[in-house]
Formats: C-alpha cells, structure tokens, sequence
C-alpha cells in the first residue's frame, strides 16, 4: 500500500521535474516544479518526516513557487524570450554529454550503497520526526545553526528591499 | 473494515458539512445584504409542482441548474490547459484546508476511539497554512491563463495580497500557539474548556485579543473577502475570474465561500473555543449526558415551536385564499420545519426521561452537543463575513499593502515578542 | 604614584593630544577657539614645570628619582623599559625645559594670538615639550633617542609652520634632513655601545648600568681595537658625536640651523635656542663616562667647537636681519658649549647651557617683540630708536646682550669665564698645546660675541629712527603677556650667573658641584678650581673692549663700518654671506647627490630595473589572464558544464579508489 | 523486499532529479528557469539527507538539515528573483545567453 504511495510520488516528482525542463513556457515549467515538489513532499512524509513534509509543501510550494511565478507574471518573462529559445541539437548532446555520465555514476554508486550499508530502520523511536521532537532537538542541539539562518533571512529581506528600490 | 469505513466516513462528512455551508452562506449573503439594505431579498424562485420557495433557498437550486447548463465557453486567445486547471485549483486548495478541523472531541465508542475530523494529525493550524497557501495558484492562473490583460492585473494583485497577508495569518496564531503549546486543533480545543481565573473560559479571544484582530483581518484578506476584495474590485479593476462562466466560474464562487467557511471555522477553533460548550467540558457532558439531552431536546422543542408559530404568522396573508401557493407554503413548513420536529423533540424528551443512559450513548451525546456548538459559532462567523462585506467600504490597493506590511506584520510581531515574554514570567 | 617623575611628560603629553584633537576636530571651523586652547596650552607646562620643581627639591637632597612605566621591548641580550629617572643632571635640564618653556608657552599665546593656526601652534609646542622632557628624563641611550627624534619632528613641524610659504616649507625639510645626517651617526654608536654590551653577555638597560658597565667589565671590551687603531669607544664617540654635531649645529652640520628662522619666533628662542639644540651637550653629558675614554673623540669635538664659536661669531658680525645675528650667535655659543664638554668641563658646558638657556630665550623673545611692534620688520637697517617706542623690550634685551657678551656680573660672564678656563686644563689625554690653542680662538670669539651682539643693541633701540614714518606710527609695546615672561627671563639672565660664581671669584660654584653630583669622573675632577683671577681679568676685558668697540663703530663714527666693509673686498662679501656655505654643500653635496641619484637611481635602476620587473610581471600575468580569458565566457551555463565535468571527474576517482 | 525499508529507492529518485537539474541548467538560458533547477537541484540534496539520515543513522539531523536548507532556499530565491526583476528592468531580458558583462 504505501510502496505504492512511492511509486506514484516519485514518478510524478520525476516526471515533473522532466517537464519543467521541457517546458519552453516558464510559467509553466514552474507550476511542473511546484508539483515535483508536492510530490517529493510526500516522499518525505513517507520517510516519517511530517513536519518537514508540510514545510515543504509551506515554503517550497506555498511561498517559493508563488514568488517565483509572480515574479514571471510580473516580467512576463515567456514573451520576452519565447520566439529565441530553441533547444538545438548541439544543446542536447551537451546536456547528455554531462547528464548520463554524471547520472549514470550517481545511479552506480547509489546500487553499490546498499551492498555496504546497513539500513536501521526497526530502531526508530515512536516520535520520530514529529514536530515536538523536531523542535527539541532544533533549539537544543542546532540552536546556532538556526540562530544564524534567521540573521541570513533577516540579511536577505534588507538586500531584497535595497535591490528592489535601487533605480538601475 | 470498520477502520476503513471510518476512514472514508470521516472526509466525507467534514467534506459534507463545509459543502453543506456553501448554500446557507449563499442564502445569508443573499438575505442578509437584503436586510442591510432594506430589502426583502430574492424570493422568486419556486419548486415547480410544490410551489415552495423557501425563502429564496431555491435560488441556490436555480443558480445550480442556470451555471451547469451554461455553455462551456473558452476564449481563444486564453491558455486552454491552465484555464481549466485554475479554478479547480482554486476549490481544491480550499477544500483540503478542512482535514484537520475537529468538530468535536474524540469519540470513544466501546473500546474504539474516533477523531471527529478528516485527518488524524497533529500538524494542525500548519497543514492549514501550508495548503491556504495553495490558493494562490487559482487566482494567479486564472489571471494568466484568460490571456487578458485585466485578468492579468487582477491576478497579480490578488497573488501580492494573498502573499502579504499570508504572513500576517501565520504571525497573528503564534501567540495562540505559544500561549497553548501547541499546533493540534484538538488540543487546543481541549485548553480552551479550562477557565480562567476560574470565571472566564480559557478561550484565545481572552488570551490573544491582539492576535485575534490580526487574524479577522488577514483572514479576511486572506479569502479576498471585503473589504480586501482587491481581486475583484468591481469599480476600480476587473477581476480575475471576468472570463470565467458557468461551471467553472460557479468553482471559483463555491471556493470563496469555502475557504470563508473554513476560516470561521479556523477562528472559531482557535479562539473561541472550537466545539466547547462553555463551562462544560467533554467530562463534564458525558457524565450528565442525560441532561445534556433533556435540555438539548427541550431546547429544540422550544425553538422549533416557536419557529413553526412564527412561519405561520409570516405567512398569513390577509384575503388569501386555502388555495394560494403562500398560505399552503407557510403551513407546510410549519409542520416540517416547526411542528414536526418539536413533537419528534418531545417524544425523544420522554424516553429520554424514562430510561438510563448507558453504555456509548452519553459519549455520543456529549459529541452531538460539541458538534452543534461547533456549528453554531461557525454560522455566526459565517454571519460575520457577510455582515462586515456589507457594512464596510472596500480598501484602495496601497492602503491594503500599507496595512498589511507597516501595521498588521510589526503588530503581528510584536504580539508575538510580547506573548512570548509574559509566557516566559509566567512559567 | 601621583608624585612619580612619569607625570612630567605625561601632563606635557595631555596638553599636546587635547590640542591636537581640538584641532583636528575643529578643522572645518577653521581651529579651535582660543579659549579652549589656552588652558591646556599653558597649564601643561606650567604643570610640568611645578612638578619638576617639586622633583628637583627630592633629587637636591641627594636622591635619584626614578619609575618605570613599562617593558618596551625585549630582545633576549637587550632589554628596554620605558622607564624615566631624574638625577642631578636631569634635573637642572627638565627645570630649563619646563621653566623657560613655560615662560616660552606665556609669551606665544601673545605673540600668536592673531594666528590661525593658533590651536595647531600649541599642540605642537606641546608636544616638542613632551619629547624634550622624555629626552632629558629618559632613563636609557634608546628612550632618549625617541626624545631625541621627537623634538626633531617637532622641530621640523614648527619651522614649516607657516607651510604655505615654500621657502619655510623648504626651511624645516632642510632642518629635518640634515638632523638625520647626523642621526644615522647617532644611532650607529648606540648599536655599536649596544651590540658590545650584548656579546659581553651583560644585563644593561639604563644609563647606570652602562655607566657600571663602561667603567667596569666592559672597559676591555669598549676599549679593544675596532677600525685600525681605534678603539671601540672611540669609533661609538666619533658616532655619537655626528648626532650631537646635527642636533646641535656644529660645523659641518649647522647650516639648517639659520634657516629655522624661518619658524615662529617663539619657536626659534624655545627650540632653536634653549632647549632642543643643546641636546647634544646634553647627551655629551650623559654619556661622560663613554666620552672621557675616548680622547681623541674629545679633543675633535673641543677643536670643532672651538672653530663653530670662532667661524659662526664672525657671520655674526655681517648680518642684517636681528633674527640671523642671534641664530648665529647661537651657533657660536653652542661652539662655546662644546669645547667646554669637549675638554672634559661637563658640568661648564652644562652651566652655559643652563645660562644661555636665559639670555638667549630673553634675546630671541625680544627680538619678536621687536619684530611684531614695527610690524613683521627683521631688518636691523630699518630700525633704530626703538628703545622709546618699546622701553621694556629694549632694557630687558639690553640686560640680554649684556649677558651674552660676558659682562659681569650678568649669567654669561660666569659661564663662559668657565669655559676659557677650563681650556687650559684639558683632558690629560689631549695631544699638548691644544689648551692654549682653544683658549686663544675661544677669546677671539666671544670679542666677536661681544661686538656683534652690541651692534645689534646699538643699530636697533639707539640712535636715529630709521623706521618707516607710516610703520612707526603703529609701532606699540608688546603687552604685558609678552613683556611679562621677558621680565622674568631678564632677572634671570642677569643673577642665574651667581649660582656658579666660581672659586677663583671667591664663590663656592653651587651648580657645578651639584651637576658632579651625576657627573663624576676624573676627567672632570681635574677642572674643579681651574681658572685664575688674570683670566678673569682677561674676560673681562674682552667683554667690555668688544662692546666699547661697537659703541665706537656704530654710535660714535657711524661710516667706519662700511669704509671697513668696502677696504675689506671680496672677503667682506664672503663673511656677509656667511662664507657661501650653503653654496658649497650644494655644489660639493647636494647637486651632485640630487644629479646621480637621477642619472643612476631613477634612470637606471628605478626605470630600467625595478620599472622593468614590474613590467615583466604585469605583462607576465597579463599575457596569462589573456589565456585564461578564454575560458571566462561570461555566461554562466559555460561555468557549469566546467563544473559538471569536474564533479563527474570527481566522483569517477572516487569510485576508482573504491 | 518493501522499497520502504532501504534508503536506495529514495536516493535513486533524488539521484534522478539532481541530473534533471544539472541537465535542465545547462540546457536552457531562461534565467528564471535556470534558477527553478537549481531549487530542483536543492530539494534533491533536501531528498538524500532525509534518506541517509533516517534509514542509515535513524536520526532527525537530517530533517534539521532540510529545514535550514528550506530557510537557505527561501532567502537565496528571494534575493535572486530581486536580482532577476533588477537585470529586467536594466536590459529588458532574461536570457542567460545574453549576460555575458564579466566576460573575460
């Protein structure tokens, strides 16, 4: 039942993210990415992480894609570089050239991990991955790691607001 | 078996009470704005046959049947597979919303317990957001897939509010969250049965009144209810749904009213009370459950008495013969509505009297009681929605934005960083 | 604590950087206000001065004060501490310092009081004050070498002063880099003293323990053969020497010390009169017991300050401009000072420190008024009759110059009657007939001294007016605030003289036997009684022949002098021009350093070597950027691919290694 | 065996995306769509962690690890499309192709 539930999440996220790159409209490429990332949120709920997997849905899909469509909305991005871009065959063999080596050893040294390694999965504690022993061990163990994320989004916001109100 | 049933059951009837919503806020909108402005209201439409109208409820009937039966017409200079897709989109991230609303305390049924929502989880008001924060999509696509410009425009400001007040949303329930420690409905629920200072129930309106504000108002920012309906904005700008008709418009208009109707919900659930009956919490009803019910009964016998009188009195048109559709309207709803339900009411009241209750039966009751206080607060927020839109003006679009980002959002947060002190006195 | 020597320079110090940070953050406005400056521009020296007195009472009772601030460095053979001590000798030049200087610092708040640079004025004034008492104080050879520098860094600042004008600009450059000639030479015999003690393996690190050192287990070390047949001693003395001849305007290297004129007239009385140039002796002083063995060191600084005295008195005769007469006139009583240190007489030569200090601050301070009552005049042929016009600055200058040319019973009688004395009786060492020799030209030149200095009293306050009508009408006494510090320093110019009256006079000469208290060495010992009634018979007599001379030449037969000029010829001209120094260095020194250093240094080595490397690595590294340009495209998809390759690169060598 | 109880199902998916995503870079000159890969790029680093760190060391630090990197993404997306809206306005495009200033 639930290997099921993966099957139909990754090939989605797959799919998806496939057509994303395919899409010649930006727009959307990006609504095919939002639903890769839905569907990868339902791979890490698969993966006893439920917080994370609402978090994903929150900010990948709810703030990041929405921001990132806005902004295409708002440059109407498409029009402007539709009519030029055309994946030639030259782009193409560039992009196998790379993407199936580089896949392929990926793809190799994934089957090789599971010969060497042990998976654990009986020892899980029952509260794993919920919210409360999420938040426990953020502010307790990765309190500075957090501290500091929330200095770099406070750093970001500033940076938006100058580059936003800069007359180029 | 029973597990799976319960499964299915569960959505369902969450999905069937927020349908259910649907036509009673149509109906109150309709009604209400009517009655704000002195009017009598639709009240045309009748069931062919019967001749009933039931107070301009068969309106929502024939509106039903005019948008189904309306040609499925697609402009051609719009994005075809978007077009369709956005006000689906629309209803769905509205919809999903519901899952984790309780309506009543869990329900123990001889050793079984059963969450009365959707879903059992404890992410609570975060799955709330993350899937609100879907509903963007509908009202982004719809702009940019009509292939027109006002649509266009609508959308963008639509998507720049819903951004901007969606952070305003989250800020204004973290004091809650602080306040009760934590992010399950249920539990929060449960917190607020307890009293404080022994008087006043511990409700997040007598906790939050800061947070609450903020949250009303994002709120209704957030279903672009007035007045921060900038996405339709009838007299400055056209929506983004102006090339939208029949079904796919009707989506677009049950998905407003949806998210409106869950967001009651949400408020409700979050500051007042949820399915607390006031001074009464879950214990306390089951162990009086057999009094819960005489007065639950007798209260229905009552009102429904006196509903029937009063739609008899309504209908009792002077110089109107039997025959007339009106008369014969009144009178059979007297019964149905009126006095068929308070004798029901009555006989239930004297076996109720004469035997003991036993065994699941209280915990069914106290549950039926939660539900119909549940039900209660939301139709009066329903109420609240409509009843603002018809009172207020609608915002200019920088006054929304300057409200959003300079006062609801430095509000929000220092809401935030003050709960958060007294929390940290008072533990 | 509170009453720790380290207060001296420390209030000094204070005074300077409020100053200088009033001015600095007052700039925009053009300085700070007077008001705000006066305050810590006075009470700084005046502080000091107080707390010096105060030390001086504990050092007169026979103790040595000293504290010691900190570690300054430590070099493992070498160990410095910023530490200050005060003996007898410290003594009477930190009270010269902070008196004179304080009296000094009154007089310049009148004497600027209408420049704009007035907050800038102090902090510098206050800081050569702090450098000078770290100098004077400082308890070894490298502290008093940081006062030494300090004060020349003053010294520079303060004569380009008024920077604005390029020949003044030019005037403190000059000052700045002939001191270093002299320096390098300075610094050289403290490297060498230090590099001696260091392989003898001894722990040195004050003025005492050197003196320990040099007397002691060091005396075969310092007196071993280093060039030829000098010794160690004497190449660190001919060394240190080159220093004090910069510092203290001895020939070759008095040239800068004329053209410091250029400073502020307060600057040139405190400076380039009392204080920083007597440094020298000074240090001669301190370091007695290095000096007294080297005595051929010794008998080379006797005859070149004899020959300073002599050759810079003549120039003296044949100048015009008032301030000239006494910068020369400077130099040639520091020739004074130095034949007096060079014989062996340290605590004399510190005597006529102590007493030119007074006369010659007095003459200076009265020359500035002079020159600020006829407006900014210099020129002595432009004066005249003044003394009814400004009658404090005259008598007071008159008292002065009565000091100066060695009348008694005025200071200069007494020290300079020391210093012929002590000439007969040189170090034992001294080749023979070098005595009598220093003593006749030390003769010639205080009649010199004599007459110059009372042509100038004749040609400025006497006689007939030579003032332009229109400047004359303007012409005022100076107020009380500069005629109040000349006051002071003429009633001491003209009874500090008594605190040395010497044996032969009947006196018990109270200074000198308190300067021995520090300076104690056989050598010196030796001048203890010197001096006979003929000879003071003879100085005397010198004194008033050169000022009756004067009188005669310049009031009495008013042509004589220019017949004199006129019979004289081309040598009159060359002594009015000052012998043509300054021509000589730049056509022997400095035209020829200036050319080879463009012919070898620009031409050759700057352009063709050091340009030329330059060159070769940057268009080395631009031939390079230019290959490697070729692969920033600018285009950030070119990037990636490098980078994928490198990852695929990367992940293969780790499944090889695997 | 249930794919479920080994992390190399997981990884392979994530494996797969980040290649789409390298692949998707190179491939297009959209600069917002390049941008898009490199978030497909993240959430399949997001992906591995969660899979290594569940399934090999049966421990959170990977979800902690997604969360900060979550908090990272919105701040570099943020800034990026601001810096996206900028180029637009100054060049009126956003084909990579086309912004080739600091060129050698």
């Amino acid at each position: 039942m639930e290997s099921l539930l993966f099957w139909f999440f990754s090939v989605i996220a797959v799919v998806s993210a496939v057509l994303m790159v395919c899409f010649r409209n930006p727009l959307m490429g990006a609504l095919s990415l939002a639903i890769s990332f839905l569907a990868t949120a339902g791979l890490f709920a698969l993966m006893t992480g439920p917080f994370v997997a609402i978090m994903q849905v929150l900010v990948y899909a709810g703030a990041i894609m929405v921001l990132v469509i806005f902004v295409i909305m708002l440059l109407r991005a498409d029009e402007a570089s539709l009519d030029r871009e055309r994946i030639g065959p030259f782009r193409f063999a560039l992009g196998a050239l790379i993407g199936l080596p580089f896949g392929g050893f990926l793809l190799v040294a994934v089957g090789n991990f599971g010969g060497k390694v042990e998976a654990a999965t009986s020892a899980l504690p029952p509260d794993f991955g919920s919210m409360k022993s999420f938040g426990r061990m953020l502010f307790n163990q990765y309190m500075y790691p957090f501290e500091i994320v929330s200095i770099l989004l406070l750093v970001a916001i500033i940076g938006v607001v100058v580059l936003a109100k800069r007359d180029f | 078996m029973t597990e799976a049933l319960v499964l299915i059951l569960r959505p369902l009837g969450a999905l069937g009470f927020f349908m259910t919503l649907i036509p009673i806020m149509i109906w109150f909108e309709r009604k209400g704005c009517a009655f704000i402005q002195d009017r009598v209201g639709p009240n045309r439409a009748f069931i062919p046959g019967l001749g009933l109208r039931l107070a301009g409820f068969v309106h929502n009937l024939a509106d039903v049947v005019k948008l189904v039966t309306k040609e499925d017409f697609i402009p051609a200079f719009a994005h075809r597979g978007l077009y369709i897709a956005a006000p689906m989109l629309s209803m769905a991230a509205a919809l999903l919303t519901y899952a984790v609303i309780p309506f009543a305390d869990d329900l123990t049924l001889g050793s079984v317990t059963f969450a009365l929502r959707a879903v059992d989880t404890d992410l609570g008001i975060l799955f709330i957001f993350a899937f609100s924060s879907l509903a963007v999509y509908g009202v982004v696509l719809a702009g940019y897939a009509s292939g027109s410009k006002y649509p266009l425009l609508g959308g963008i400001r639509g998507t720049a509010q819903m951004i901007s007040y969606e952070v305003s949303l989250g800020l204004s329930v973290m004091g809650i969250v602080l306040i009760f420690g934590t992010v399950d409905l249920n539990e929060i629920c449960r917190v607020q049965g307890q009293l404080l200072f022994g008087v006043v129930p511990k409700w997040g309106v007598f906790l939050q009144p800061v947070g609450f504000m903020l949250y009303l108002f994002a709120a209704f920012a957030e279903t672009n209810r007035s007045p921060f309906d900038m996405v339709e904005g009838e007299s400055e700008i056209v929506g983004f749904h102006t090339e939208y008709s029949g079904t796919k418009f009707a989506l677009f208009f049950m998905g407003e009213y949806v998210a409106m109707a869950i967001q009651a919900a949400v408020i409700v659930t979050l500051f007042f009370g949820g399915w607390q009956i006031p001074w009464l919490p879950t214990s306390a009803l089951i162990e009086n459950a057999s009094q819960v019910l005489v007065v639950l009964l007798g209260a229905i016998a009552v009102g429904a008495l006196g509903f029937g009188v009063l739609l008899l009195r309504f209908h009792r048109w002077n110089k109107v013969r039997w025959q007339d559709e009106r008369k014969r309207e009144g009178i059979i709803l007297a019964i149905l509505l009126g006095f068929g339900p308070a004798i029901t009411a009555l006989l239930g009241l004297t076996i109720v009297l004469s035997t003991d209750l036993s065994g699941s039966v209280p915990n069914v009751v106290a549950s039926v009681a939660q539900f119909l206080a549940f039900s209660v607060k939301v139709l009066f927020f329903c109420w609240v929605f409509i009843w603002v839109r018809w009172t207020l003006p609608r915002f200019r679009y920088d006054q929304v934005m300057f409200l959003g980002w300079k006062v609801m959002l430095p509000l929000g947060l220092l809401n935030l960083v003050v709960t958060a002190g007294l929390r940290l006195l008072w533990l | 604590m509170a009453d720790s020597i380290a207060w001296i320079p420390g209030v000094l110090l204070l005074g300077a950087a409020v100053n200088g940070l009033l001015t600095l953050c007052s700039a925009h406005r053009g300085g700070p206000k007077k008001g705000m400056v006066i305050p810590f521009a006075l009470g700084a020296p005046w502080i000091a001065f107080a707390l010096s007195v105060m030390a001086f009472f504990k050092v007169k009772g026979g103790e040595v004060l000293s504290t010691s601030l900190y570690q300054w460095f430590d070099g493992t053979l070498f160990t410095v501490d910023v530490a200050f001590q005060m003996d007898s000798l410290s003594a009477v030049m930190i009270l010269v310092v902070t008196g004179v200087g304080a009296l000094i610092h009154t007089y310049a708040v009148g004497y600027m009081s209408k420049d704009p640079g007035f907050g800038r004025f102090f902090s510098y004034l206050n800081l050569f004050t702090f450098f000078m008492s770290i100098l004077v104080l400082g308890s070894s050879p490298l502290l008093l070498f940081v006062g030494w520098e300090g004060v020349g860094l003053c010294s520079y600042l303060l004569i380009g002063f008024w920077w604005k004008d390029g020949a003044k600009a030019q005037a403190g450059s000059k000052a700045f880099i002939v001191n270093r000639i002299g320096d390098v030479g300075f610094v050289l015999g403290v490297l060498l003293i230090i590099s001696t003690v260091a392989a003898s393996g001894k722990s040195v690190h004050d003025f005492a323990s050197l003196e320990a050192f040099a007397t002691g287990d060091g005396k075969a070390a310092l007196e071993s053969p280093f060039i030829g047949s000098f010794s160690v001693v004497e190449v660190a003395g001919f060394l240190l020497r080159l220093g004090a001849f910069g510092k203290s305007a001895q020939l070759p290297l008095y040239v800068w010390l004329p053209d410091a004129m250029a400073g502020p007239t307060p600057v040139s009385a405190l400076i380039h009169a009392a204080t920083m140039v007597t440094a020298g002796v000074y240090m001669v002083a301190r370091l007695h017991f290095l000096f007294v063995m080297a005595p051929t060191a010794m008998a080379f600084v006797a005859i070149v300050g004899a020959l300073t005295a002599l050759f810079a008195a003549t120039i003296g005769i044949a100048q015009n401009d008032i301030k000239q007469v006494l910068a020369y006139s400077t130099v040639s009583q520091l020739g004074f000072m130095f034949a007096a240190v060079g014989v062996g007489a340290f605590s004399v030569g510190i005597f006529h420190v102590v007493t030119h200090a007074f006369f010659k601050a007095l003459l200076f301070l009265g020359a500035g008024s002079v020159i600020h009552g006829p407006h900014e005049e210099q020129d002595m042929r432009k004066m005249g009759g003044l003394i009814k016009i400004m009658p404090i600055t005259g008598w007071t200058m008159i008292i002065g110059s009565l000091a100066l040319s060695g009348v008694p019973p005025f200071s200069g009688f007494f020290s300079k009657d020391e210093i012929l004395a002590s000439t007969l009786h040189p170090h034992p060492a001294f080749p023979g007939g070098i005595g009598p020799i220093l003593y006749v030209i030390l003769t010639i030149a205080s009649l010199c001294t004599a007459f110059y200095t009372f042509r100038m009293v004749w040609l400025t306050f006497f006689g007939e007016s030579r003032v332009d009508p229109e400047v004359r009408k303007k012409a005022h006494e100076s107020p009380a605030i500069m005629t109040l510090p000349l006051v002071i320093l003429a009633v001491g110019a003209a009874a500090i003289g008594f605190l040395g009256v010497p044996h032969a006079l009947g006196g018990h000469n109270v200074f000198g036997s308190f300067v021995r208290q520090t300076v104690t060495s056989e050598v010196e010992a030796a001048h203890e009684g010197s001096g006979a009634l003929l000879l003071v018979g003879i100085a005397v007599a010198i004194a008033i022949l050169g000022v009756l001379t004067s009188y005669w030449f310049y009031r009495v037969r008013p042509s004589i002098p220019g017949r004199l000029f006129a019979g004289l010829g081309g040598f009159g001209r060359l002594v009015a021009s000052a012998y043509r120094v300054d021509a000589l260095y730049a056509k022997t020194i400095v035209n020829p350093l200036t050319r080879s250093a463009k012919r070898i240094f620009y031409e050759v080595i700057d352009v063709r070597f050091v340009d030329g490397l330059v060159n070769f690595f940057g268009s080395f590294t631009k031939g390079l950027a230019g290959l490697m340009r070729l692969f920033q495209t600018g285009a950030v998809r070119t990037y990636v691919f490098f980078m994928m390759i490198g990852a695929i690169l990367l992940v293969w060598s780790v499944f090889s290694w695997s | 065996m249930d794919v479920l109880d080994r992390p190399e199902g997981f990884l392979m998916v994530a494996a797969v995306l980040f290649v789409i995503g390298v692949v998707g870079f190179i491939l297009r000159r959209n600069l917002i769509v390049l941008f898009m890969c490199v978030e497909l790029m993240l959430n399949a680093v997001n992906l591995t962690l969660m899979a290594v760190a569940r399934y090999v060391g049966a421990s959170m630090e990977g979800q902690i690890m997604v969360f900060l990197v979550m908090a990272v993404a919105a701040a570099e997306t943020a800034v990026g499309l601001a810096v996206v809206i900028a180029i637009y306005r100054k060049r009126a495009t956003v084909d990579v192709d086309d912004m080739t200033v600091m060129n050698g």
